[in-house]
């Protein structure tokens, strides 16, 4: 089960970015989402300056803004919404191209848009330029608790061992004469998913009990997870960007 | 929609409501972690991580409902509460959140207490309080099981949805006046939809599981299997 | 016992080679290569071994023969069908061809013992009795009758591998091709298979790293190293050349010795 | 070659007895009882094989000694320790019994081979230069050294049969017990394996069905049948008395012949 090296997000390639060890990744991406959130809606140029650092990290991190913006599509619903909102929203309303529009519910979904795509950019920066197992490591070393980071690390297993079971089921069906298109359509959609969950479990089992019996107790050896541990240098190499990021929501805030 | 109500991206709710919101979740999941601690034995840690996989992978499957812009998918806080119990359930889908919101972006950072307040805490505890009850009044059958896990769904996504209607109503950006009534009916007609789809998939996986292997299902623990015709024993699946 | 007896019309099959793999080349996505060029012909009715080390890609191969894995360079032809992307073509070389895999966790995944073994046969389209009874006859065949109702993944490995035997058993393919079938039978089981094999009017490809085993069983052997085919010869003839085996990290187990003729049969 | 030579200094073992079963019973939780009051003492540095047949119970008492698998009767202790549900008992039991399972699907989880190999010994607290050649040793032990970058699931099952064996003997366990460990290797690399166990300075319990690998490696055998021991003696007196393997569905292959003792060793 090869869980957890990478995801489909990763993207394989050496920078200073992938390079910084991971729990200062992780903070340094909460703290500059938690800055842009802050920031007045009004503040237009504060958004400017956030686009900004963005760029600058993919710059780093070698992260195309090609695969960036494609992969930012996933917040799509969140965009339908944020159009809506100058039709759903009250008080006072001005006409634009013939539709009445409310100003509140324009600040409202401008808001939202540049909120959320920011928010999303940073998780895709930290996502191509971290491995799944490089960010349990991090969570770890921030002082996550044990069963949650726990949990993670078998929820990314059993992940390809779900992947595994429903590969072999597949190839043990189509090699008898069975011509599905897809794996559950044997008796119905949920039959096939509670036979493959089930399955996935007892394989899942196994595998943990192996793992137990070399000595498992809950985290990965401690010497794998101190190695590269992060040093001071490395946090103040990455605070520059969420410290610029507050500097820009303290001015937005100020000059209001 | 819903989607959206799901999981919140970031600046739908402003900044203090969403810190009180995470510091109420801070503070129940470290509740979870305290009280999952004693259930994570070494049977429950590979159930909790395959089903918080599962939810994962099966979030990963958006269904589409009335148009491909409404789409919704499973929240899985009633499967996590009925095989591995409310407090390490609630973790396993707290954990679903807090990876999709790091690497997907899948809910803002920033947004997490609220999703994870809605989703991993009011979907599991309203899912597990009805599995208790429900377990305790409905033959224990197969069908009884499976009655209960498709009730226990459609409930706790319903809840779950109109914890998002609270949330808005607290600290939307937006004022949307006189449509946040609208906007939770149809909050509420929407869920119940993805409750139905849920609730199918939860109730035949737990029924599934529980036919083959009664001894993974947390909810039937202090039970006696299915499917004999005992009434419960005194202090059933309540704990 | 297994009889072939109850068998639908075999169909118009002109061709007397059951399988024809040419020029068949495969490498893994991972750009892993596994099979550099085989080339391989098994006439209707005979029954081969498929030797060589591990890693040499004869599980690899084995996938090629029904179309799970294709896309390299090289054609396959089972009976005179050339196995390529179309579902009806695929479909029927499915039919004609039976694969025991290597691991029976790759077969089995039906909630009971005799629903799995009936599975292959209810897609021929096989029904009430005659279903039933292709079944029970698999399962008897391997020993397994008593455990018709159990869940396969609550099986033993020596019984999920037996069970996985009857699988495909009961299909009644013309071409029957299994991957390890010995590995963790108990040797009993393993005789009373070598003995069902055997009594089968089937074309039989087995790979085994049992080389007395496949001296038991098959006339032919070819030995695929790294990707290709580097023997084709009588069983007996190939057992008996050492020097040849070693080569290939074959040997006999101890004490065992074979007469071979002449080692005329090395391929280029 | 696996050197013992660095192991950390060995725990005061005051027992002789490495291995001591008794009267252990295990119904598996759909209801099917597993074994029957297995008793069975193993001293410490004998080789035993364990031999029977398909779904005898074997493998379920593997998982018994080291407390994967408990909550029936009986008592099973290693080395002076009893195995019960205590973490830290249990942790030092399962630093001492090393198992290498019967499927390896189920062993191998880490995305690459060599980390998988490292997982056990790191879990054991070694790290850096000594770690590390743990691991080399291990894979040139089963000659897979030049896989060690590679997914263990993009393997060949052989292969990774292979490294399932390294994962363990990386660990350095006391006590090594190995599940079908023959099967599905090329011939060469059953006589490596069979060479690199019988250097080792450790009690070693070998399932197998392989009879003359059983008489290779191990001085003394049991027969488990149908959850319980019934025969315990020298495996070539074992092997020699033909109406008690035919018994157990067990049988030397065709043309292989032992000299056995007195038959005075069946259990009553
Ligand atoms: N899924 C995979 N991805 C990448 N490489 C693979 C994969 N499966 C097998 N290989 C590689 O392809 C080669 C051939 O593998 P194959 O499984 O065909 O060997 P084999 O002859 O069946 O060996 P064995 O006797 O061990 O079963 C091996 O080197 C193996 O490492
Ligand atoms: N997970 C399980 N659930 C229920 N029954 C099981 C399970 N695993 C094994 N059994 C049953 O317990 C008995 C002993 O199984 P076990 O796996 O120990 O056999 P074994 O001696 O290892 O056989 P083999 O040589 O085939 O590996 C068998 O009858 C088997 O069907
Ligand atoms: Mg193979
Ligand atoms: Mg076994």
């Amino acid at each position: 089960m090869g869980a957890g090296h990478a995801h489909v997000l990763y993207r394989d390639r050496t920078s200073p970015v992938h390079r910084l060890p991971p729990e200062v990744k992780i903070a340094a991406m909460v703290a500059f989402t938690i800055a842009v959130v802050a920031t007045p809606r009004e503040a237009f140029w504060a958004f400017g300056g956030y686009a900004v650092l963005v760029v600058l990290v993919a710059a780093v991190a070698r992260v195309g803004l090609r695969w960036l913006a494609t992969r930012s599509l996933i917040e799509l619903p969140f965009v339908l919404f944020a159009f809506a909102l100058p039709f759903l929203g009250s008080g006072e309303r001005i006409t634009w191209l013939g539709l009445e529009l409310s100003v509140d519910g324009l600040y409202g979904g401008w808001n939202i848009l540049a909120k959320g795509t920011l928010g999303v950019l940073a998780s895709l920066l930290l996502a191509g330029t971290t491995t799944m197992r490089d960010l349990l490591l991090g969570l770890d070393r921030l002082h996550c608790p044990q069963i949650l980071t726990q949990i993670a690390t078998f929820m990314l297993r059993y992940l390809d061992v779900l992947i595994g079971e429903a590969r072999r089921m597949r190839v043990a069906r189509i090699s008898r004469g069975d011509d599905p298109r897809f794996l559950w359509q044997l008796r119905g959609f949920a039959a096939g998913l509670g036979a493959l969950f089930l399955r996935a479990f007892e394989r899942g089992e196994r595998v943990y009990l192996a793992m137990v019996s070399r000595g498992y107790q809950g985290r990965m050896p401690e010497a794998w997870r101190d190695a590269g541990a992060a040093t001071a240098r490395h946090w103040l190499v990455a605070a520059t960007v969420p410290l610029a990021a507050t500097g820009i929501a303290a001015a937005a805030l100020v000059l209001g | 929609m819903e989607t959206l109500a799901m999981h919140i991206s970031n600046g739908i709710i402003n900044g203090p409501v969403a810190a009180a919101f995470a510091a109420l979740a801070l503070v129940a999941l470290a509740l979870c972690v305290a009280r999952g601690r004693q259930d994570l034995d070494d049977r429950l840690a590979p159930m909790a991580g395959l089903v918080a996989a599962f939810i994962f992978a099966v979030q990963m499957l958006n269904f589409p409902i009335f148009t491909g812009a409404v789409s919704g998918h499973l929240l899985g806080g009633a499967l996590a509460a009925v095989l591995v119990g409310p407090w390490v359930g609630a973790l396993c889908v707290a954990v679903v959140l807090i990876v999709q919101s790091l690497i997907f972006g899948d809910g803002g950072v920033a947004m997490l207490g609220l999703n994870i307040t809605n989703m991993a805490i009011l979907g599991t505890a309203v899912a597990y309080l009805l599995i208790a009850l429900l377990l305790r009044i409905l033959p224990r059958t197969v069908n009884g099981l499976a009655i209960t896990a498709f009730v226990a769904s459609v409930v706790s996504v319903l809840v779950a949805s109109q914890g998002f209607v609270l949330q808005y109503w607290l600290g939307g950006t937006t004022d949307v006046g006189s449509s946040l009534g609208g906007l939770a009916g149809t909050m509420a007609g929407v869920h119940l939809l993805i409750g139905i789809g849920e609730g199918l998939i939860t109730a035949t996986t737990v029924v599934t599981v529980a036919k083959v292997r009664p001894d993974l299902v947390y909810a039937l623990r202090s039970l006696r299997p299915i499917p004999a015709a005992n009434p419960a024993p005194v202090g059933g699946g309540a704990r | 016992m297994i009889g072939y007896v109850d068998t639908a019309p075999a169909p118009a099959a002109t061709d007397a080679l059951s399988l024809d793999v040419r020029g068949v080349q495969y490498s893994y996505p991972d750009g892993h290569v596994a099979l550099r060029g085989v080339n391989l012909t098994v006439p209707r009715g005979e029954r081969i071994a498929l030797l060589g080390p591990n890693g040499a890609g004869k599980t690899t191969l084995v996938l090629h023969l029904n179309g799970i894995l294709a896309g390299g360079e090289g054609t396959v032809t089972v009976g005179g069908l050339t196995v390529n992307r179309d579902r009806a073509t695929l479909a029927e070389i499915r039919r004609r061809v039976g694969i025991v895999f290597q691991d029976p966790d790759d077969q089995l995944f039906l909630p009971t013992v005799a629903e799995d073994v009936a599975f292959g046969p209810a897609n021929l389209g096989l029904r009430g009795a005659e279903l039933a009874a292709r079944v029970t006859d698999a399962l008897d065949a391997v020993g397994m009758t008593e455990h018709r109702d159990r869940a396969p993944q609550h099986l033993s490995f020596g019984q999920r591998r037996r069970v996985a035997v009857a699988t495909v058993l009961a299909m009644h393919p013309e071409i029957l091709v299994l991957d390890e079938p010995s590995s963790n039978l108990d040797p009993a089981a393993r005789r009373e298979l070598a003995a069902i094999l055997r009594g089968l009017p089937v074309t039989l490809l087995m790979v085994t790293h049992d080389l007395p085993y496949a001296l038991e069983l098959c006339d032919r052997a070819l030995i695929l190293d790294a990707g290709q085919i580097v023997a084709d010869a009588p069983t007996a003839d190939l057992l008996a050349d050492t020097t040849l085996l070693a080569q290939h990290r074959l040997e006999l187990p101890y004490g065992f010795q074979v007469q071979g003729r002449a080692p005329s049969y090395r391929i280029p």
